[in-house]
């Protein structure tokens, strides 16, 4: 099994060089710290920024310089500040190539829910409607299941859908997963995970074609 | 073109009990602090306020809240807050939760004269229920409508006299959206310069948008998520 | 009978304070030349400015700084350069409190036609189309009659449409017209014309209330 | 992230008989003039050119027209160019005439994904044949569609290498959204400067929208109308 920094890991071997990213909340936030060596990809945060950079020493801390997480962090050389109409543009124009964020449930034809349990307090979805609905290139990053052991990997979501059909890749703590047509394609495991593992954490439809190769890291 | 008034009294003069309010910022991070102590102050009711978040319990929005000044929140996003939390479980508060970025673009439409639009946003969802469904490019998009108020008040870092603004790092965000979709749009800000001492080249909002501006007293810029490497 | 000049200085009465005005090409632009004492307005041009000022000396000529007609210009204290997007939104947006431009002809519901004459070249609307469609308040400035003779204040447009029950008002060589329910109503006579002159040269429905006064300067 | 090519050649690389072309400019005003020469040189064919303006008979694209290599205008305003009224009249060149405000939208909605939106513009008049109407606050408004291109080509006062970009005065105009809408958006600048070099808050395009950037060889910045107070 991986642990969060493991899944950012892994989510991190799919950035390819001169990509824009927008990083989600929690595990997604983590792929940062694992750029690849001697790639360059530059990270927007939909508040607006793109060339966001890493948190600031104490000295450096700017309370009109934050991310979408609304934590105080820094420029790189090379940053732009824009407003939100703008952040979204970029969003909603595909002009950001890789889009990766956490998720309650998915499905095997892609729809993700993520903003909402009904009789529990709503906090609202902000961009992420916008962010699903729009990047050509979306993986998620989650836990396989949930904490009473429930698949969130599902023939259909129950919960209130964030968007329809859009989810491209799942990298979980058991596997990496592809949306293809008629479910998920188990494309690889965890480390010490088997293949009968991730059918048992899987309701949806799991597609396993032939010998399904271990994550390296 | 001199928009300028003598202090936030002023600026706030006008905003009655019922009206639509825009507010710029996200989180904290540039909201216009001074006028919301101001609404605070008047103690103006049944708003309704548009704006991405809804502050913090005992800062930003999150003060008219206490007040129960608010009927009705328009936002993307409003989970920091315990008492709007309650008003919202408890249906004294009204809520209508808007993808960010359709809330963005809503507003910048309010302020382009361009009454609707059609996005990918929400399609699929309950933001899109009761929306127009159309398809472009085989993908299916739903038509959302501009937003405007009565008043917008925005936050900038520097203004001048004519009402051009220049808003810092991402302290920008919703404020030049909002501040042309105002009916009568308050520009409160860190500084203010006879016009003629910002570069024409660096104005993210031109003063025509603006019908009021001040110079805040005082600016808290409280943050949220004080974050810091060692 | 009113010169082009005067045509523009009758405009410049209209003028309010604080307000943001379009003005066209043609005698519209004259109108800047007129702005009453102790008045401030600005002037927005729809490439991209708002605070245009004068024409430049020799020495400060900038070719990155002209108007709408391609002329080169100064920038105001005050001023602000945007794109045209920005631009087109201030006018769509009913930002700009008054729109002046020139007209070929004129109908009695407000329509304006001013971009194209069948069988000649068609240069393009430009941003006519955009500033008639949106602006709260135009006024026409134009000759009341073409060079053969012919009113241009008319029932209904012979010309292709600029825009529909857009124009509020007219100044003329001639006379200040406003556009009314069912026609053209006389507000004033330009000095030493007659009433007759005027409903001799208007081929729309000219509604006469009273003793019309002649404008003055 | 490195945008920089070497040369006007470089930048132009894929540039090929048939495709559509948006560049940047308001009349002569913030052309990009490296760009035109090089496809000048190229003798691309058939081009389909989305421009405010077409240029004069003998610059800007005043000179790709010479050349025959432009099939059709999308313009607002084409009144300069004796060249163009003799293609046009002809029926060698096809011109698609639209509004200058409605121009600059479709094309920010291109870069924007927006795939369409309503604007009062136009209603009533040849421009709004075979376009939906519908009436938004008792006004008539016509539905008009996202523009694209498969090039952009802009051009900028000051450029960084990780494609910022700020442009100088009313050569603005049309760049901005240009450079959105481009499947592939050229920049060329007067100035080119190392990334960090431009202030992250007075950037009007950022880089994100540029994929090539260099810097001009030369600027002639002709002008059209050369009008002097004394």
């Amino acid at each position: 099994m991986l642990s969060k920094i493991q899944i950012a890991q892994r989510i991190a071997q799919e950035l390819q060089n001169g990509w824009y990213v927008n990083l989600g909340i929690g595990i997604p936030t983590l792929v940062a710290n694992y750029i690849p060596e001697g790639m360059e990809v530059e990270f927007q945060s939909e508040n607006g920024i793109l060339g966001m950079g890493s948190f600031p020493t104490e000295e450096n801390i700017d309370a009109d310089l934050v991310n979408a997480g609304k934590q105080t962090i820094t420029a790189l050389p090379g940053a732009s500040y824009f407003d939100s109409a703008t952040s979204f543009a970029m969003i909603r124009g595909q002009h950001v190539q890789l889009t990766v964020l956490g998720a309650m449930e998915v499905s095997e034809n892609g729809d993700i829910a993520n903003w909402k349990i009904p009789g529990k307090m709503v906090k609202g979805m902000g961009g992420a409607m916008d962010l699903v609905a729009s990047a050509e290139n979306i993986i998620v990053a989650m836990m396989h299941t949930n904490k009473r052991g429930e698949s969130k990997i599902l023939t259909k979501c129950s919960l209130p859908l964030t968007g329809v059909g859009c989810v491209k890749k799942i990298v979980t703590n058991l596997a990496v997963l592809e949306v293809v047509k008629g479910g998920f394609k188990l494309l690889e495991r965890a480390p010490d995970v088997s293949v009968e593992d991730i059918q048992k954490a899987t309701e949806g439809n799991l597609i396993i074609d032939g010998v399904i190769p271990e994550m390296r890291f | 073109m001199n928009k300028v008034v003598n202090n936030v009294e002023e600026a706030c003069k006008g905003i009655e009990d019922g009206m639509t309010i825009m507010l710029g910022g996200f989180g904290l991070c540039g909201i216009p602090e001074n006028s919301i102590s101001e609404l605070v102050k008047k103690d103006v009711k049944n708003l309704t306020c548009i704006s991405n978040n809804a502050g913090v319990d005992d800062f930003g929005l999150g003060l008219l809240l206490q007040k129960h000044q608010i009927k009705k929140m328009i936002s993307s996003y409003v989970g920091e807050n315990d008492e709007f939390e309650r008003q919202m479980l408890s249906g004294e508060l009204e809520v209508d939760l808007i993808p960010q970025g359709s809330l963005a673009e809503r507003c910048r439409a309010g302020g382009a004269g361009i009454p609707a639009f059609f996005t990918p946003a929400g399609y699929g969802t309950e933001v899109a229920e009761g929306k127009e469904v159309r398809e472009f490019n085989g993908k299916p998009h739903i038509l959302e409508s501009a937003l405007t108020a009565d008043f917008a008040i925005v936050k900038a870092w520097k203004g001048d006299t004519a009402g051009n603004l220049i808003y810092k790092a991402t302290a920008r965000n919703f404020n030049p959206m909002m501040a042309m979709a105002g009916k009568i749009t308050i520009a409160e800000v860190e500084e203010l310069v006879p016009a003629g001492e910002l570069d024409p080249n660096e104005i993210h909002t031109p003063g025509i948008f603006v019908q009021r501006i001040f110079q805040g007293e005082t600016y808290e810029k409280r943050i949220e998520q004080r974050t810091v490497t060692n």
